[in-house]
Protein backbone atom coordinates (compact mmCIF):
# COMPACT_ATOMS: atom_id res chain seq x y z
CA UNK A 1 0.00 0.00 0.00
CA UNK A 2 1.23 3.15 -1.51
CA UNK A 3 0.82 6.51 1.60
CA UNK A 4 2.73 9.24 1.39
CA UNK A 5 3.58 11.35 4.54
CA UNK A 6 5.00 14.90 4.61
CA UNK A 7 6.04 16.76 7.84
CA UNK A 8 7.66 20.10 7.35
CA UNK A 9 8.85 23.05 9.49
CA UNK A 10 9.31 26.07 7.11
CA UNK A 11 9.94 29.73 6.48
CA UNK A 12 8.43 29.66 3.36
CA UNK A 13 4.69 30.39 2.70
CA UNK A 14 2.69 27.27 2.66
CA UNK A 15 1.54 26.31 -0.82
CA UNK A 16 -1.65 25.13 -0.92
CA UNK A 17 -1.59 23.50 -4.50
CA UNK A 18 1.17 21.68 -4.17
CA UNK A 19 0.84 19.76 -0.82
CA UNK A 20 -2.67 18.62 -2.85
CA UNK A 21 -0.49 17.54 -5.91
CA UNK A 22 1.85 15.70 -3.06
CA UNK A 23 -0.26 14.09 -1.25
CA UNK A 24 -2.69 12.70 -3.46
CA UNK A 25 -2.14 9.10 -4.43
CA UNK A 26 -3.64 7.61 -7.60
CA UNK A 27 -6.28 6.09 -5.81
CA UNK A 28 -7.22 8.67 -4.45
CA UNK A 29 -10.34 11.00 -4.84
CA UNK A 30 -11.15 13.27 -1.63
CA UNK A 31 -8.44 15.75 -0.53
CA UNK A 32 -9.29 17.99 2.95
CA UNK A 33 -7.37 20.94 3.84
CA UNK A 34 -7.44 22.88 7.21
CA UNK A 35 -5.50 25.97 7.34
CA UNK A 36 -5.07 28.18 9.95
CA UNK A 37 -4.56 31.89 9.03
CA UNK A 38 -3.57 34.89 10.72
CA UNK A 39 -6.65 36.10 12.00
CA UNK A 40 -6.84 40.34 11.94
CA UNK A 41 -9.81 41.35 13.84
CA UNK A 42 -11.31 39.50 16.84
CA UNK A 43 -13.99 40.88 17.82
CA UNK A 44 -12.60 44.43 18.45
CA UNK A 45 -9.25 43.45 18.83
CA UNK A 46 -6.85 43.74 16.51
CA UNK A 47 -3.66 41.77 14.92
CA UNK A 48 -1.04 43.37 13.19
CA UNK A 49 1.06 40.47 12.11
CA UNK A 50 2.05 37.32 13.82
CA UNK A 51 5.71 35.27 14.50
CA UNK A 52 5.91 32.10 15.18
CA UNK A 53 8.97 30.13 17.28
CA UNK A 54 9.29 26.62 17.02
CA UNK A 55 11.60 24.44 19.02
CA UNK A 56 12.35 22.54 16.16
CA UNK A 57 13.89 19.11 16.70
CA UNK A 58 11.00 18.10 19.11
CA UNK A 59 8.45 19.93 16.73
CA UNK A 60 9.80 17.61 13.82
CA UNK A 61 9.47 14.06 16.29
CA UNK A 62 6.19 15.85 17.86
CA UNK A 63 4.85 16.13 14.28
CA UNK A 64 5.54 12.63 13.45
CA UNK A 65 3.78 11.45 16.33
CA UNK A 66 0.94 13.51 15.64
CA UNK A 67 0.96 11.58 12.17
CA UNK A 68 1.40 8.23 13.28
CA UNK A 69 -1.73 8.75 15.95
CA UNK A 70 -3.75 10.15 13.02
CA UNK A 71 -2.96 6.83 10.80
CA UNK A 72 -3.67 4.66 13.66
CA UNK A 73 -7.30 6.45 13.73
CA UNK A 74 -7.80 6.73 10.35
CA UNK A 75 -6.18 3.35 8.02
CA UNK A 76 -8.02 4.83 4.54
CA UNK A 77 -6.09 8.05 4.82
CA UNK A 78 -3.62 7.77 1.85
CA UNK A 79 -1.64 10.80 1.88
CA UNK A 80 -1.06 13.25 4.51
CA UNK A 81 0.77 16.44 5.14
CA UNK A 82 1.23 18.23 8.30
CA UNK A 83 2.84 21.58 7.43
CA UNK A 84 4.00 24.24 10.27
CA UNK A 85 5.20 27.51 8.94
CA UNK A 86 7.65 29.49 11.36
CA UNK A 87 8.48 33.07 11.23
CA UNK A 88 6.54 36.63 10.43
CA UNK A 89 3.31 35.87 8.85
CA UNK A 90 0.47 38.68 7.33
CA UNK A 91 -3.22 38.38 8.41
CA UNK A 92 -4.95 36.18 6.01
CA UNK A 93 -1.78 34.33 5.27
CA UNK A 94 -1.74 30.33 5.92
CA UNK A 95 0.53 29.46 9.25
CA UNK A 96 -0.11 25.78 9.60
CA UNK A 97 -1.90 23.21 6.80
CA UNK A 98 -2.91 19.56 7.39
CA UNK A 99 -3.91 17.81 4.16
CA UNK A 100 -5.46 14.52 3.67
CA UNK A 101 -6.08 12.19 1.11
CA UNK A 102 -8.17 9.28 0.40
CA UNK A 103 -10.09 7.36 -1.59
CA UNK A 104 -13.33 8.83 -0.75
CA UNK A 105 -14.85 11.78 1.49
CA UNK A 106 -16.53 9.38 3.59
CA UNK A 107 -13.09 7.48 4.93
CA UNK A 108 -12.77 9.72 7.29
CA UNK A 109 -11.22 12.40 5.48
CA UNK A 110 -12.63 15.50 7.10
CA UNK A 111 -12.31 13.77 11.15
CA UNK A 112 -8.19 12.93 10.48
CA UNK A 113 -7.89 16.80 9.22
CA UNK A 114 -9.76 18.01 12.31
CA UNK A 115 -7.62 15.36 14.47
CA UNK A 116 -4.65 16.62 12.96
CA UNK A 117 -5.17 20.47 13.78
CA UNK A 118 -6.48 19.53 17.14
CA UNK A 119 -2.93 17.57 18.23
CA UNK A 120 -1.15 19.98 16.24
CA UNK A 121 -2.15 22.80 18.81
CA UNK A 122 -1.49 20.35 21.60
CA UNK A 123 1.76 18.75 21.47
CA UNK A 124 3.75 20.76 18.60
CA UNK A 125 6.07 22.62 20.31
CA UNK A 126 5.39 25.85 18.44
CA UNK A 127 4.40 29.56 19.90
CA UNK A 128 3.13 32.47 18.68
CA UNK A 129 3.98 36.07 19.24
CA UNK A 130 1.29 38.61 18.17
CA UNK A 131 1.95 42.26 17.63
CA UNK A 132 -0.65 44.77 17.53
CA UNK A 133 -0.69 48.44 16.91
CA UNK A 134 0.26 48.81 20.51
CA UNK A 135 2.35 45.81 21.13
CA UNK A 136 3.41 42.41 21.04
CA UNK A 137 2.92 39.26 23.35
CA UNK A 138 3.92 35.85 23.33
CA UNK A 139 0.48 33.74 22.97
CA UNK A 140 0.45 30.94 25.55
CA UNK A 141 -2.07 27.77 24.91
CA UNK A 142 -3.99 25.85 27.36
CA UNK A 143 -3.21 21.92 26.86
CA UNK A 144 -1.06 20.72 29.69
CA UNK A 145 0.54 17.62 28.12
CA UNK A 146 0.21 14.32 30.58
CA UNK A 147 2.30 11.08 30.15
CA UNK A 148 -0.64 9.96 27.58
CA UNK A 149 1.22 12.50 25.09
CA UNK A 150 4.26 10.94 24.99
CA UNK A 151 5.14 9.03 21.24
CA UNK A 152 4.66 5.40 21.87
CA UNK B 1 28.45 18.63 34.93
CA UNK B 2 26.38 21.53 33.58
CA UNK B 3 22.98 20.70 32.01
CA UNK B 4 21.87 23.50 29.69
CA UNK B 5 18.36 23.88 29.44
CA UNK B 6 16.58 25.63 26.12
CA UNK B 7 13.67 27.79 27.11
CA UNK B 8 11.37 29.44 24.41
CA UNK B 9 8.85 32.17 23.99
CA UNK B 10 8.12 34.11 27.05
CA UNK B 11 10.91 31.91 29.04
CA UNK B 12 12.68 32.82 27.16
CA UNK B 13 11.87 36.84 27.18
CA UNK B 14 11.73 36.75 30.82
CA UNK B 15 15.04 35.43 30.96
CA UNK B 16 16.42 37.18 28.25
CA UNK B 17 17.96 34.37 27.01
CA UNK B 18 18.01 31.46 24.98
CA UNK B 19 19.63 28.51 27.46
CA UNK B 20 20.23 28.82 31.27
CA UNK B 21 22.96 26.52 33.18
CA UNK B 22 22.73 24.36 35.95
CA UNK B 23 25.25 22.89 37.66
CA UNK B 24 24.42 18.97 38.13
CA UNK B 25 26.21 16.47 40.22
CA UNK B 26 24.28 13.71 38.39
CA UNK B 27 21.17 12.60 38.38
CA UNK B 28 17.97 15.51 39.13
CA UNK B 29 14.33 14.45 39.14
CA UNK B 30 12.04 16.52 36.49
CA UNK B 31 10.46 18.33 40.17
CA UNK B 32 13.85 19.19 41.67
CA UNK B 33 15.00 20.89 38.03
CA UNK B 34 12.31 23.21 38.54
CA UNK B 35 13.41 24.30 41.55
CA UNK B 36 16.92 23.90 41.27
CA UNK B 37 16.00 26.91 38.30
CA UNK B 38 13.69 28.79 41.06
CA UNK B 39 16.47 28.99 43.50
CA UNK B 40 19.06 30.26 40.78
CA UNK B 41 16.31 32.53 39.14
CA UNK B 42 13.52 33.80 41.79
CA UNK B 43 12.15 36.10 39.49
CA UNK B 44 11.18 33.59 36.92
CA UNK B 45 10.12 30.52 39.67
CA UNK B 46 6.79 30.67 39.25
CA UNK B 47 7.36 30.46 35.26
CA UNK B 48 9.26 27.35 35.78
CA UNK B 49 6.98 25.78 38.21
CA UNK B 50 4.30 26.10 35.46
CA UNK B 51 6.11 25.84 32.85
CA UNK B 52 6.05 22.26 30.63
CA UNK B 53 9.61 20.40 30.65
CA UNK B 54 10.85 18.43 27.74
CA UNK B 55 13.78 15.72 28.26
CA UNK B 56 15.34 14.43 24.68
CA UNK B 57 12.25 16.15 22.83
CA UNK B 58 9.77 14.10 24.78
CA UNK B 59 7.33 15.82 27.46
CA UNK B 60 8.45 14.86 30.89
CA UNK B 61 6.97 14.73 34.45
CA UNK B 62 7.92 15.23 37.87
CA UNK B 63 9.13 11.80 38.93
CA UNK B 64 11.17 11.48 36.05
CA UNK B 65 14.94 11.32 35.80
CA UNK B 66 17.18 14.54 33.99
CA UNK B 67 20.79 13.41 33.48
CA UNK B 68 23.06 16.11 32.58
CA UNK B 69 23.66 14.69 29.20
CA UNK B 70 20.22 15.07 28.32
CA UNK B 71 18.78 17.67 25.95
CA UNK B 72 16.14 19.30 28.18
CA UNK B 73 13.61 22.12 27.65
CA UNK B 74 11.35 24.34 29.61
CA UNK B 75 8.49 26.12 27.41
CA UNK B 76 5.03 26.92 27.86
CA UNK B 77 1.72 25.38 26.64
CA UNK B 78 2.20 25.58 23.01
CA UNK B 79 0.66 28.26 21.08
CA UNK B 80 1.18 27.24 17.21
CA UNK B 81 -1.16 26.11 14.33
CA UNK C 1 -21.16 41.53 8.77
CA UNK C 2 -18.45 41.05 5.71
CA UNK C 3 -18.94 37.69 4.14
CA UNK C 4 -17.42 36.51 0.66
CA UNK C 5 -19.55 33.97 -1.61
CA UNK C 6 -17.66 32.64 -4.88
CA UNK C 7 -19.42 30.59 -7.24
CA UNK C 8 -18.03 29.31 -10.33
CA UNK C 9 -18.31 27.01 -13.37
CA UNK C 10 -14.70 26.96 -15.12
CA UNK C 11 -12.63 25.28 -17.43
CA UNK C 12 -9.66 26.53 -15.49
CA UNK C 13 -7.35 24.08 -13.57
CA UNK C 14 -8.54 25.30 -9.96
CA UNK C 15 -6.29 27.19 -7.91
CA UNK C 16 -6.46 26.49 -4.18
CA UNK C 17 -4.35 28.77 -3.15
CA UNK C 18 -6.27 31.96 -4.50
CA UNK C 19 -9.36 30.14 -3.30
CA UNK C 20 -8.23 30.30 0.23
CA UNK C 21 -7.08 34.07 0.04
CA UNK C 22 -10.54 35.19 -1.63
CA UNK C 23 -12.77 33.57 0.87
CA UNK C 24 -10.75 34.35 4.20
CA UNK C 25 -12.03 37.69 5.75
CA UNK C 26 -9.68 39.60 8.18
CA UNK C 27 -11.83 38.00 11.03
CA UNK C 28 -10.96 34.18 10.19
CA UNK C 29 -8.30 32.41 11.44
CA UNK C 30 -9.15 28.23 9.64
CA UNK C 31 -10.12 27.49 6.75
CA UNK C 32 -11.38 23.94 5.53
CA UNK C 33 -11.05 23.41 1.98
CA UNK C 34 -12.56 20.25 0.21
CA UNK C 35 -11.01 19.12 -3.32
CA UNK C 36 -12.52 16.13 -5.33
CA UNK C 37 -9.55 14.95 -7.14
CA UNK C 38 -9.43 12.09 -10.18
CA UNK C 39 -9.11 8.78 -8.74
CA UNK C 40 -6.66 6.83 -11.03
CA UNK C 41 -7.59 3.47 -9.61
CA UNK C 42 -10.08 2.21 -7.62
CA UNK C 43 -9.73 -1.66 -7.20
CA UNK C 44 -8.31 -3.16 -10.02
CA UNK C 45 -10.44 -0.32 -12.35
CA UNK C 46 -8.46 1.80 -14.24
CA UNK C 47 -9.26 5.55 -15.11
CA UNK C 48 -7.58 7.25 -17.59
CA UNK C 49 -8.94 10.52 -17.10
CA UNK C 50 -12.46 12.08 -16.51
CA UNK C 51 -14.54 14.60 -19.16
CA UNK C 52 -17.29 17.03 -16.72
CA UNK C 53 -19.82 18.47 -18.64
CA UNK C 54 -22.25 21.08 -16.82
CA UNK C 55 -26.06 22.33 -17.66
CA UNK C 56 -24.28 25.87 -16.71
CA UNK C 57 -27.33 27.87 -16.47
CA UNK C 58 -28.85 25.91 -14.13
CA UNK C 59 -25.85 24.06 -12.14
CA UNK C 60 -25.04 27.89 -11.12
CA UNK C 61 -28.77 28.04 -9.64
CA UNK C 62 -27.92 25.52 -7.58
CA UNK C 63 -24.68 26.34 -6.58
CA UNK C 64 -26.09 29.01 -5.47
CA UNK C 65 -28.89 26.89 -3.80
CA UNK C 66 -26.13 24.85 -2.31
CA UNK C 67 -24.45 28.40 -0.77
CA UNK C 68 -27.95 29.48 0.63
CA UNK C 69 -28.55 26.36 2.55
CA UNK C 70 -24.98 25.88 4.10
CA UNK C 71 -25.34 30.02 5.11
CA UNK C 72 -28.30 29.38 6.42
CA UNK C 73 -26.93 25.95 8.61
CA UNK C 74 -23.50 27.43 9.17
CA UNK C 75 -24.23 31.02 10.26
CA UNK C 76 -20.71 31.54 11.90
CA UNK C 77 -18.88 30.82 7.95
CA UNK C 78 -17.54 34.16 6.65
CA UNK C 79 -16.18 32.82 3.30
CA UNK C 80 -17.02 30.45 1.28
CA UNK C 81 -16.34 29.43 -2.43
CA UNK C 82 -17.71 26.82 -4.59
CA UNK C 83 -16.05 26.05 -7.44
CA UNK C 84 -17.06 23.33 -10.06
CA UNK C 85 -14.54 22.99 -13.09
CA UNK C 86 -15.69 21.46 -16.55
CA UNK C 87 -13.83 20.00 -19.62
CA UNK C 88 -11.27 17.26 -18.78
CA UNK C 89 -9.20 16.33 -16.31
CA UNK C 90 -6.60 14.36 -15.77
CA UNK C 91 -5.77 11.50 -12.92
CA UNK C 92 -4.57 13.83 -9.12
CA UNK C 93 -6.21 17.10 -10.60
CA UNK C 94 -8.77 19.02 -8.64
CA UNK C 95 -12.37 18.28 -10.40
CA UNK C 96 -13.85 20.93 -7.57
CA UNK C 97 -13.48 22.57 -4.65
CA UNK C 98 -15.23 23.87 -1.47
CA UNK C 99 -13.68 26.29 0.95
CA UNK C 100 -15.07 27.69 3.78
CA UNK C 101 -13.46 30.19 5.97
CA UNK C 102 -14.42 31.24 9.58
CA UNK C 103 -13.27 33.13 12.74
CA UNK C 104 -12.01 29.88 14.15
CA UNK C 105 -11.87 25.92 13.23
CA UNK C 106 -14.74 25.10 15.97
CA UNK C 107 -17.28 27.05 14.12
CA UNK C 108 -18.40 24.74 11.81
CA UNK C 109 -15.78 25.10 8.85
CA UNK C 110 -15.01 21.38 8.34
CA UNK C 111 -19.18 20.73 8.78
CA UNK C 112 -20.18 23.24 6.17
CA UNK C 113 -17.38 22.35 3.80
CA UNK C 114 -18.51 18.26 4.47
CA UNK C 115 -22.35 19.82 3.61
CA UNK C 116 -21.06 21.69 1.07
CA UNK C 117 -19.76 18.86 -1.18
CA UNK C 118 -22.51 16.03 -0.58
CA UNK C 119 -25.10 18.88 -1.85
CA UNK C 120 -23.29 19.86 -4.60
CA UNK C 121 -22.72 16.27 -5.81
CA UNK C 122 -26.61 15.64 -5.09
CA UNK C 123 -28.37 18.87 -7.22
CA UNK C 124 -25.57 20.43 -9.26
CA UNK C 125 -26.73 19.48 -12.97
CA UNK C 126 -22.95 17.94 -13.80
CA UNK C 127 -21.91 14.70 -15.54
CA UNK C 128 -18.45 13.15 -16.00
CA UNK C 129 -18.03 10.87 -18.67
CA UNK C 130 -15.10 8.29 -17.48
CA UNK C 131 -12.24 7.51 -19.86
CA UNK C 132 -10.31 3.89 -19.45
CA UNK C 133 -7.79 2.21 -21.38
CA UNK C 134 -10.84 -0.02 -23.13
CA UNK C 135 -13.41 3.52 -23.83
CA UNK C 136 -15.55 5.52 -21.97
CA UNK C 137 -19.09 5.66 -20.21
CA UNK C 138 -20.79 8.54 -18.41
CA UNK C 139 -21.24 8.46 -14.96
CA UNK C 140 -24.72 8.63 -13.31
CA UNK C 141 -25.09 9.21 -9.92
CA UNK C 142 -27.73 7.88 -7.77
CA UNK C 143 -29.31 10.97 -6.02
CA UNK C 144 -33.13 11.52 -7.02
CA UNK C 145 -33.94 15.09 -6.14
CA UNK C 146 -37.47 15.67 -4.73
CA UNK C 147 -39.45 19.01 -4.10
CA UNK C 148 -37.76 19.90 -1.08
CA UNK C 149 -34.40 19.96 -3.14
CA UNK C 150 -35.76 23.01 -5.06
CA UNK C 151 -34.40 26.41 -3.91
CA UNK C 152 -36.84 28.12 -1.27
CA UNK D 1 -45.56 25.35 -30.55
CA UNK D 2 -42.43 23.40 -30.27
CA UNK D 3 -40.98 23.10 -27.32
CA UNK D 4 -37.18 22.60 -27.01
CA UNK D 5 -35.97 20.01 -24.62
CA UNK D 6 -32.15 20.19 -23.69
CA UNK D 7 -30.56 16.29 -23.06
CA UNK D 8 -27.30 15.98 -20.90
CA UNK D 9 -24.42 12.61 -20.57
CA UNK D 10 -26.01 10.14 -21.31
CA UNK D 11 -29.34 11.09 -22.81
CA UNK D 12 -27.05 13.49 -25.01
CA UNK D 13 -25.29 10.92 -26.19
CA UNK D 14 -28.20 8.26 -26.64
CA UNK D 15 -30.21 10.94 -28.79
CA UNK D 16 -27.19 11.89 -30.75
CA UNK D 17 -28.10 15.82 -29.97
CA UNK D 18 -28.01 18.01 -27.54
CA UNK D 19 -31.97 18.92 -27.90
CA UNK D 20 -35.22 17.46 -28.33
CA UNK D 21 -38.18 19.12 -29.99
CA UNK D 22 -41.62 18.42 -29.73
CA UNK D 23 -44.74 20.06 -30.73
CA UNK D 24 -46.97 21.56 -28.15
CA UNK D 25 -51.00 22.75 -28.54
CA UNK D 26 -50.21 23.99 -24.80
CA UNK D 27 -49.22 22.71 -21.38
CA UNK D 28 -48.88 19.55 -20.11
CA UNK D 29 -47.32 18.23 -17.22
CA UNK D 30 -43.68 16.75 -16.17
CA UNK D 31 -45.51 13.29 -16.52
CA UNK D 32 -46.96 13.75 -19.86
CA UNK D 33 -43.74 15.69 -21.24
CA UNK D 34 -41.62 12.27 -20.71
CA UNK D 35 -44.62 10.17 -21.97
CA UNK D 36 -44.68 12.23 -25.31
CA UNK D 37 -40.94 11.90 -25.97
CA UNK D 38 -41.29 8.81 -25.03
CA UNK D 39 -43.51 7.82 -28.32
CA UNK D 40 -41.56 10.16 -30.43
CA UNK D 41 -38.38 8.39 -29.15
CA UNK D 42 -39.36 4.44 -28.32
CA UNK D 43 -35.84 3.23 -28.17
CA UNK D 44 -35.33 6.26 -25.68
CA UNK D 45 -38.70 5.72 -23.35
CA UNK D 46 -37.13 4.25 -20.59
CA UNK D 47 -34.61 6.53 -20.36
CA UNK D 48 -36.76 9.50 -20.28
CA UNK D 49 -38.89 7.44 -17.94
CA UNK D 50 -36.08 7.64 -15.52
CA UNK D 51 -34.43 10.79 -16.12
CA UNK D 52 -34.48 14.05 -14.07
CA UNK D 53 -36.54 16.59 -15.57
CA UNK D 54 -35.85 20.66 -15.13
CA UNK D 55 -38.29 23.47 -15.92
CA UNK D 56 -36.89 26.77 -15.95
CA UNK D 57 -33.15 25.75 -14.30
CA UNK D 58 -35.28 23.91 -11.01
CA UNK D 59 -36.50 20.51 -10.76
CA UNK D 60 -40.03 19.96 -11.92
CA UNK D 61 -41.84 16.33 -10.73
CA UNK D 62 -44.98 14.44 -12.28
CA UNK D 63 -47.78 16.95 -11.82
CA UNK D 64 -46.02 20.46 -12.23
CA UNK D 65 -46.52 21.99 -15.88
CA UNK D 66 -44.43 22.47 -18.58
CA UNK D 67 -45.51 25.36 -20.67
CA UNK D 68 -44.08 25.79 -24.18
CA UNK D 69 -42.49 28.60 -23.86
CA UNK D 70 -40.51 27.31 -20.82
CA UNK D 71 -36.49 26.27 -20.65
CA UNK D 72 -36.42 22.58 -20.16
CA UNK D 73 -34.43 20.06 -19.57
CA UNK D 74 -33.81 15.96 -19.15
CA UNK D 75 -31.06 14.19 -17.70
CA UNK D 76 -29.43 11.46 -15.19
CA UNK D 77 -29.04 11.68 -11.74
CA UNK D 78 -25.97 14.30 -11.92
CA UNK D 79 -22.29 12.83 -10.83
CA UNK D 80 -20.50 16.00 -10.84
CA UNK D 81 -18.22 17.12 -7.93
Amino acid sequence: MDTITILRLTRDPIDLNALQRAVTTPRDGAVVIFTGTVRGQTGAHQTSWLAYEAYEAMALEKLRQVAEELRARFPLVHGLALVQRIGEMEVGEPTVAVVVAAAHRGDGAFEAARYGIDRLKQIVPVWKREVRPDGSTWVEGDYFPTPHDKAR
Amino acid sequence: MTLTVQVFATLKERAGAPTLSLELAGPITVRELRARLGEQHPELAELFARALVAVNREFAFDHEAVQPTDEVALFPPVSGG
